[in-house]
């Protein structure tokens, strides 16, 4: 009936998966970071929602995960960005580079 | 079989002392002191009824046993139930051994006199060494093998980092090192054992690896897991190239520890070679004979020729050992029974000499603080005793008859000139290095003007028992040795040598 | 009494023990001990040998080790040879210790020295009790070591020092060629039992080529204990020891183990024709040669020394040339002799402080036992007719005549011209001549020391007359009897033999007279008119430089080449793991910089490969 | 093509182009906005996915909430801060490696996989269903996720808080 392939949703899955890392592992600002994961997050959800359709047994359970996720990741991108504000105060930078008290 | 109560008993004494060592205060010398030589004393006296109540060890299984540890897997889904028991046992060698290191801790204990700090912390570790040497031969099970043969690694590492000499860390971890190399391959083959037949017990291991014609591992798997078994040992015996680290250790630990380290743990390597390599895979040990062999030769000579050169006494003994380390190889190599009694003799007369040596050396140090040829020449003139036991242990250890290293050294070269006599010509050339070498330490240090006119008092009477028991020990073997011949005897009809 | 033989080793091994334990203590009372137990030995020595004359042999043996099946033993066995051995050895010994506690009168170590020559005896009388070879070389060895330990006496002096050493590792070089043979002999016949080694001979059990292998080996160790050329320099360097030592070591009884080991494994040297000739060139050659450097000696004690070794080369050139009997004679008779001539060159050397020959002179009225005494043992050396020495040379060159070798035999002819030449030399020397200013002093030395001389000096007369040609041949018939080999107890050689040994002998004498006492032939004729030769004698041939050269420095630079590969080889390698280890964990430590983005890149990178690698592998892996 | 696939195809193109923008504009507050684009087109597949609950959700948090956190998260630090790849251009290329071959892998894992036959009843009554779901099936993950978001809550606002003592010291 459908003429769009679970296949199609899962490859744009997997590219926005794979920008939201680059962006992740490679941007500086630190907010960027935060969105980029923010960006995988959804990436993943696109799957969810697309099993949940096309699935093998498909049902809503697949829908309901997402939102799940969705609001895990809401309450996680409000902490990180109260965490990164609490950093800023301290060392008045948003670059991932400096945040390097993990070395001692 | 049931618990094996008097073997328990013997290894774990010690462990006794120690506990009661945490209880009595840093600063109380004496106290310490009596207390861990009044610990090692069980093992010794332990060891010593075991060995004359089984008849000089022919009637030895009634001592062995064990208890059931942990177990794991599930026989219907894997086909076997994978179990490691608490089993201690001994058989004649692992007796004599297990003889050797009691007595040799007890004289040890009580060369370590001269620690000047840390008694406590020093003779707890100590205590703790002699458990795990203690265990590394009772264990039954090669599990229990490996806890102990680590427990001894950790010990060692410990004394010898923190009451060495000069170079102290910087040997503890060549020696840790190069150990721990040697203990990763050796559970890497235990693991494979284990993994493949489901028990970690010596004997069955014997006998279900005998009984195998390809099934449990191939050939090929075997020679593999034979050379992973040569290397782990080889690097504790130690066999060139693997031996520098040795000469660091006997250069720098404590004389008590070097007493231990040469009498006994380098023997551990000897013990795992005869026990395991020689026990799992006869065949194929015999197809490896001619590299062993020539192994040996080198080490022989190599050692020797080392010690032409050396200037330090314990160097010239570490080389010494090395060399005398070959002579246990070219008996292996040999494979008749011959050879391999030679073999034992040279571990068991090896630990006895070397122990006697570095007694010596740890009371030359606590006078002069060295070791030299030079700082020590004309020692007679000052310590008469030391020096007549120093030309003693030197003439012992080069071989002469009437003391162990001859027995040892006779039935290697019988054995070895059945199977390879080209090999035992060029051996041969050892017993005249040996000689060389020797002399030229003691009488380096024994004879000629004292030049240093520095008056020390020679050995106390306290201090010459332990060196008496050493050399009695010695005599004993090298003028009867039928004494310890047949309790070695039994492990050889076993290995079908 | 036999039965009991084994006691007699035990008395010596009893005093070492003693003395050793409580040498500090009642100094004189310990010494007259050790001098009562050697006397009590060598009465037992006796016994045993007089109830030899009359008895079968006896063997008792025990189990000294088990190799699986095989079993070595030990134990004792008195059969001709050794019990004439006991007899000589326990006598000798019993006269130097006497003699020493004269002689070493005063040395503050003089217990040591006595519980040594305790050890030493032990190991000898051990040595020529022992049944079989093995017991033969645990023996063998300890008596080395009782010698070691009396050369380095003096072990503040360097010189004592280095020939201690170099005794010890020269005869090991021989002891290790005895190993070695027997060890193939035991592996060729099972046992090391002088008897069933013999049984195998005469079953044929053993090859030809195998025979001749272990008898050379064997030899060898004989060589080295015997001072037989090449390894011979040891013996002359040995005399750093305290005369009464050389005497009883180095001239009378461990110096004789070679010949004795080479006689009492006769059977089997006598089945190889090529180990006798071996043997018969090797003791020719050393004959002549060691006499050769012993007309140049100017200490005492080396110039005797080396008339040792060429007596001792004599021995084997009869043992090779079959005489068998002539050998063991000679052994006999020369213990008596050089014993004394140690003995009185100790006394002489006790007297004037000092051992080299051109110091002493005139000696003759001033020591008026010790110079006759000395005069018997260089006539008895000499060959001067009527005198033990005589019969028992003329007995080797008559062996060495009917085997046949014509050559060996003008070498020992020659070896006894010269032997007679530098012994009276070494008389005139040091008797004759002018009184010295410095030796006005001298005095004879005590009885202590004269009697053993006197002992021996009677027995330097009357020993040879135990097998003469005239008197009867009882040694030779009583020695041969149930031998395994072919060997003669007489050998009837023609009556010029004995003529041309006489007139040589009285030649040497006349030599020596002439240029050392009547001074009518210049003392440098020879010198001046062939200097190199002399340097080259005088230097004793450069052997002991040559094998400086070869072997001290060869093992050195061995030594020294193992020490470079040692520190930069196998060190080299060790740094370079532990350099590229600690390289990688530099590099490793690089990524530990705090940075989370390059942690997760780490674990990401990782994971991609992981992913990578299992996708194309299929997971296989 | 169909009209369902053609809008697919211009949804994905917003999403995946938003991405790149994202990764390629330099400035922050361009960065968070070109991410937009990608969320609502997200909602958009939503919705092709008989998801409209989800997709109204989506467009509520994503496009709308977070975007604008991020946006005050910005303007509260260095609004004007232009953002430079971190690292050496190695490590750039080596994750844009690492990626590929992680994006290649899993491409080649799905890209022919169909698992049988679509769902023809979620379309229905959506949000009714999802109701219903989340008030029995999932009443208790559902009340858990109310905890996490107080937590959250609570959590920000004690992490911004700037600290009295602190803020004392400061000024």
């Amino acid at each position: 009936m459908s003429s769009v392939p679970l296949s199609a949703y899962l490859t744009l899955a997997i590219i926005l998966f794979c920008i939201g890392l680059y962006g992740a592992l490679t941007k500086k600002n630190t907010v960027i970071v935060l969105i980029a994961i923010e960006l995988m997050l959804n990436a993943v959800n696109i799957n969810l929602v697309a099993f949940s359709k096309y699935g093998m047994m498909p049902s809503i359970d697949g829908q309901i995960f997402a939102l799940f996720a969705i609001a895990v990741a809401a309450a996680e991108a409000a902490v990180g960005l109260a965490i990164l504000i609490a950093i800023y105060r301290n060392r008045k930078s948003v670059n991932v580079d400096d945040y390097n008290s993990l070395k001692n | 079989m049931g618990f094996p109560f008097i073997l328990s008993i013997i290894v774990f004494a010690p462990l006794l002392g120690l506990l009661l060592l945490t209880l009595v205060a840093k600063t109380k010398e004496k106290t310490i002191k009596t207390v861990a030589i009044l610990s090692t004393l069980p093992s010794l006296f332990l060891s010593i009824y075991l060995i004359i109540s089984s008849k000089m060890g022919v009637e030895l299984v009634s001592y062995s046993g064990k208890l059931s540890w942990m177990q794991f897997g599930n026989p219907e889904v894997f086909g076997k139930l994978y179990s490691i028991d608490y089993e201690l046992g001994v058989d004649g060698f692992s007796l004599t051994l297990l003889l050797l290191t009691a007595l040799l801790s007890t004289l040890a204990a009580f060369a370590s006199f001269q620690i000047k700090a840390g008694w406590k912390g020093y003779y707890m570790l100590f205590l703790l060494l002699e458990v795990g040497m203690l265990g590394v031969f009772a264990a039954e099970n090669l599990v229990l093998f490996f806890i102990f043969f680590e427990v001894t690694l950790v010990a060692t590492f410990f004394l010898i980092g923190k009451w060495g000499l000069y170079e102290k860390e910087r040997t503890a971890f060549s020696l840790l090192i190069y150990n721990g190399i040697g203990s990763a391959i050796l559970l890497v083959v235990i693991m494979v054992l284990f993994a493949k037949t489901g028990t970690a017990n010596i004997e069955a291991l014997m006998s279900i690896l005998s009984a195998d014609d390809g099934t449990v591992f191939s050939p090929k798997v075997k020679t593999g897991l034979l050379l992973a078994l040569f290397i782990a040992f080889g690097i504790k015996l130690p066999i060139w190239p693997f031996h520098s680290w040795m000469v660091k250790v006997h250069s720098e630990a404590p004389a008590a520890i070097v007493m231990l380290h040469a009498g006994v743990l380098l023997k551990i390597g000897a013990y795992g070679l005869i026990h395991f390599g020689l026990g799992f895979f006869p065949n194929q040990f015999q197809s490896l004979t001619l590299w062993l062999g020539i192994l040996g030769v080198i080490n022989l000579l190599y050692g020797a020729f080392l010690a032409l050169s050396q200037k330090e006494l314990r160097k010239i003994l570490a080389y010494s050992s090395i060399s005398h380390m070959g002579i246990v190889l070219i008996g292996l190599a040999a494979l008749n029974e011959a050879g391999i009694q030679g073999a034992m003799f040279q571990v068991v007369s090896h630990g006895l000499i070397a122990a006697l040596f570095f007694y010596l050396i740890g009371i030359f140090y606590e006078r002069y603080q060295s070791s030299s040829m030079d700082d020590l020449n004309g020692l007679a003139k000052t310590m008469p005793i030391a020096s007549g036991f120093l030309l003693v242990a030197g003439l012992a250890s080069l071989g002469l008859p009437g003391m162990s290293g001859f027995v040892a050294e006779f039935l290697a070269f019988l054995g070895l000139f059945q199977e390879w006599p080209v090999l035992a010509v060029i051996a041969c050339l050892g017993i005249i290095l040996t000689a060389v070498y020797i002399l030229r330490a003691v009488l380096g240090i024994t004879f000629g003007q004292q030049e240093k006119a520095k008056r020390v008092r020679d050995m106390t009477p306290l201090e010459i028992w332990p060196a008496i028991i050493l050399l009695l020990c010695i005599v004993g073997i090298g003028v009867y040795p039928d004494i310890i011949s047949s309790t070695l005897k039994s492990i050889i009809i076993g290995l079908g040598g | 009494m036999m039965e009991i033989a084994w006691i007699i080793p035990l008395f010596p091994l009893f005093s070492f023990l003693v003395l050793l334990i409580f040498g500090r203590k009642w100094r004189r009372g310990q010494i007259d001990f050790a001098v009562i137990l050697s006397l009590v030995s060598f009465i037992c020595a006796l016994l045993v040998l007089f109830a030899r004359f009359t008895q079968e042999n006896v063997k008792v043996e025990f189990i000294w080790l088990t190799i699986g099946e095989t079993q070595l033993t030990a134990g004792f066995e008195v059969n001709q040879l050794n019990a004439l051995m006991l007899v000589i050895v326990s006598l000798v010994s019993f006269l130097v210790h006497m003699y020493s506690k004269a002689y070493m009168e005063g040395d503050e170590r003089i217990t040591v020295f006595f519980s040594y020559l305790g050890l030493f005896t032990f190991a000898m009388l051990g040595l020529v009790l022992s049944p079989n070879l093995l017991q033969t070389y645990i023996f063998w060895e300890l008596v080395g070591v009782g010698s070691f330990l009396l050369i380095g006496f003096y072990f503040y002096k360097e010189e004592a020092k280095v020939a201690a050493k170099k005794a010890f590792i020269m005869t090991r070089i021989g002891d290790v060629g005895l190993l070695i043979g027997m060890i193939l002999l035991f592996w060729q016949v099972g046992s090391f039992e002088y008897d069933e080694i013999f049984a195998a001979i005469s079953a044929g059990d053993l090859s030809e080529t195998m025979a001749t292998l272990t008898a050379i080996l064997i030899f060898i160790g004989a060589v080295g204990k015997s001072g037989q050329f090449p390894l011979h320099s040891w013996l002359p360097d040995a005399m750093e020891g305290p005369t009464p030592v050389s005497a009883l070591i180095h001239a009378a009884t461990m110096v004789a183990a070679g010949v004795y080991l080479v006689a009492a494994l006769y059977p089997l040297f006598a089945y190889s024709e090529v180990a006798m000739l071996t043997i018969a060139i090797v003791g020719g050659f050393t004959a002549i040669f060691a006499a050769t450097i012993g007309m140049t000696q100017k200490d005492i004690k080396r110039a005797l020394a080396y008339s040792t070794v060429s007596q001792l080369g004599y021995m084997m050139l009869a043992l090779g040339v079959g005489g068998y009997v002539a050998g063991v004679f000679h052994l006999t008779t020369h213990a008596f002799f050089k014993a004394l001539l140690f003995l009185a060159a100790g006394s002489v050397i006790h007297a004037v402080h000092t051992q080299d020959i051109e110091k002493m002179g005139g000696l003759w009225k001033k020591m008026k036992w010790t110079a006759p005494f000395f005069l018997i043992g260089t006539m008895a050396i000499s060959g001067v007719p009527l005198l033990s020495g005589f019969f028992s040379k003329e007995e080797i060159l008559v062996s060495a005549w009917v085997s046949g070798h014509y050559l060996l035999f003008t070498l020992a002819i020659v070896a006894a011209f010269f032997t007679a030449f530098y012994m009276f030399r070494l008389f005139f020397l040091v008797f004759g001549g002018e009184e010295k200013k410095e030796h006005s002093m001298v005095k004879e030395s005590s009885n202590w020391m004269t009697v053993p001389m006197l002992v021996l000096a009677l027995l330097a007369i009357v020993a040879g007359y135990i097998q003469t040609p005239w008197f009867g041949t009882f040694l030779g018939d009583w020695l041969t009897t149930g031998i395994a080999a072919n060997v003669h107890g007489h050998l009837d050689g023609p009556l010029w033999v004995m003529i041309v040994a006489t007139v040589v002998a009285f030649l040497g004498i006349l030599l020596a007279w002439l240029m050392y006492s009547k001074k009518v032939i210049s003392r440098d004729w020879f010198t001046s008119r062939a200097p190199y030769t002399y340097q080259l004698v005088v230097n004793k041939y450069y052997i002991d430089e040559v094998y400086q050269y070869i072997f001290v420095k060869g093992s050195r630079f061995v030594s020294q080449v193992l020490h470079f590969v040692e520190v930069y080889l196998i060190e080299g390698l060790i740094s370079l793991v532990t350099i590229t280890i600690r390289q990688l964990s530099m590099l490793g430590s690089k990524f530990q910089n705090g940075q989370t983005q390059l942690y997760g890149t780490v674990a990401f990178v990782g994971l991609a490969i992981l992913i990578v690698v299992f996708a194309l592998t299929g997971g296989g892996l | 093509m169909s009209g369902e696939f053609f809008i697919f195809i211009v949804l994905s193109l917003i999403a995946i182009g938003g991405g790149i923008m994202m990764i390629n504009l330099t400035k922050v507050v361009h960065m968070v906005v070109a991410l937009v684009f990608t969320f609502i087109s997200i909602a958009g597949i939503y919705v092709m996915l008989s998801a409209e609950f989800i997709a109204v959700v989506q467009i509520l948090i994503y496009s709308g909430a977070i975007t604008i956190m991020m946006l005050f998260g910005i303007m509260l630090t260095r609004h004007n801060d232009k953002s430079e790849t971190s690292g050496g251009g190695f490590r750039k290329f080596l994750i844009f490696l690492a990626i590929l071959g992680f994006g290649l892998v899993f491409y080649l894992g799905i890209y022919q996989l169909e698992l049988g036959e679509p769902s023809t009843s979620l379309h229905e009554n959506n949000t009714e269903q999802i109701g219903i779901a989340l008030y029995s099936k999932y009443i208790i993950p559902f009340e858990l996720t109310s905890v996490i978001l107080l937590v959250a809550l609570i959590g920000a606002i004690v992490l911004a808080k700037r600290d009295d003592k602190e803020g004392e010291e400061r000024e």
